[in-house]
């Protein structure tokens, strides 16, 4: 039991009831950890957007299973894992109606993420789930 | 249950200034949804959202702004966005929305228009 | 993907290094969470000391194991769980010498906690570990 | 990385103030317990803790401050503690150490002392 820093390969875990009451939990758990491994401060909105946006995408396709998300200080960078479900995110329907704002939101969920972050991708875990992945330069 | 928005309505002429602060999410914007549309569906189409106090507005709240800016203009309004942070101002940017909403720097200058 | 609040049998969970620097994490994971379920402002304080010695606690009797800090609300109440080690905590030594603030630090551990919370305890976990548990008052 | 809390020493007469804010816990009190050993060791052994600013105090904070009392009583000074607020009281209430400490509403009551 030392003051040190943390040292890198460290993980941080969060699993949460899938409730949009909770996402706001997640982006702060998020930027904690971010600010706690030394990533600049002019990332850390942008960082709060990326989680929120994949935990919205987590919500509509992965009903009834928790919002669970991961990250792994390794590399000088902190990455990131937001789990996905397999249902396709909602299929907009009919084309001529108004989308309502749940379905024009699945559409920029992406958008958003990888317009933030180059390395942003869903990618497929090792436990066969997609997940949405993206890393930030943590400090030294 | 925590309040992380808080809304409230004053009325400039035509126009109704929604003054939103804190956080604007997929939690949250049902509460805008609700209130813009009272507005657009009530004879009140012209809406100025004040963005000045909002931290964080995420696509559910975009989402939400479009389907207003929708039932306003449908109803012979209009709905501006007013004072947004930088933060706030790169995700509209992003999606392009900032060519979608009548921004403005104040509430002054968006409820000042015809 | 409504604006419903929670529903009752919720579960959270954070893992964190086992690290000193993220302690200060765990306990604002445990008052964010508990502000979202409606505990009493009035009870946060004790919150955060119970999950801060409990997780320092954790680092004395199970080196190297993450930081493990669960949460379940139920029957109007938030229940937490802080996985602690087998290690019986540091015995002190020469009594004749002067303890060190850890030595100290770890005897008041469990008097803090079960100070503040009635039903705080140690008990083995159906996994056969030690927790600290105890319970706070949720909203309706 | 974060500082959760920040430290400042200021002279007043024979006693030295140490005005402590924001939190400090196991991961912030190894500087607390620098600051006072380094105070108690190099003839500064009378000191007042100023806790006004700190939010949070955790056992190992305790620990720290009980050898503080100690090497500054072994030097022939005291340690006091200042205007701790109602949580920090608490936690000194619990463990019986505000009976160990002196306490004072105000650092100037603290070094007003003989
Ligand atoms: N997902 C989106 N991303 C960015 N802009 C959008 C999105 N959905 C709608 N918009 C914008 O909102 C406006 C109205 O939405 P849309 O449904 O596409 O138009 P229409 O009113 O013609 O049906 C459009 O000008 C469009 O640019
Ligand atoms: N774990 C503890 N809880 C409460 N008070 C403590 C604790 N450890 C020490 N103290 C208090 O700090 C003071 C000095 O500590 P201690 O080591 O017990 O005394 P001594 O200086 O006689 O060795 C004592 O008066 C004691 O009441």
């Amino acid at each position: 039991m030392t003051a040190a820093g943390p040292s890198p390969g460290e993980r941080f875990t969060l699993e949460l009831p899938p409730d949009p009451a909770y996402v706001s939990a997640a982006r702060l758990f998020a930027t904690t950890i971010a600010v706690q491994v030394g990533v600049e401060e002019e990332s850390l909105d942008d960082l709060k957007v990326a989680i929120g946006e994949a935990c919205a995408r987590a919500l509509a396709t992965a009903e009834g299973q928790p919002l669970s998300v991961k990250a792994e200080r390794a590399d000088g960078r902190l990455a990131f894992e937001v789990a996905q479900g397999a249902t396709p995110p909602g299929t907009a329907g009919d084309l001529t109606s108004t989308p309502t704002p749940q379905e024009l939101a699945v559409g920029l969920n992406l958008e958003l993420i990888t317009a933030l972050f180059d390395d942003a991708d869903v990618v497929d875990t090792a436990q066969g789930t997609p997940a949405v992945r993206f890393s930030v330069k943590a400090g030294a | 249950m925590t309040e992380n928005l808080t809304l409230d309505t004053k009325e400039a002429g035509d126009w109704t200034v929604v003054e939103a602060r804190g956080e604007v999410d997929l939690y949250t914007a049902p509460r805008l949804k609700e209130q813009l549309g009272g507005l657009a569906g009530g004879g009140r189409p012209r809406i100025v959202v004040d963005l000045e106090g909002v931290e964080f507005l995420d696509s559910t709240a975009l989402g939400v702004l479009i389907s207003g800016l929708k039932r306003c203009r449908e109803a012979g309004g209009d709905l501006a966005l007013a004072a947004p942070r930088d933060p706030v101002r790169k995700v509209l940017s992003i999606t392009g929305l900032d060519r979608v909403f009548p921004i403005h720097d104040t509430v002054a200058e968006a409820t000042a228009g015809p």
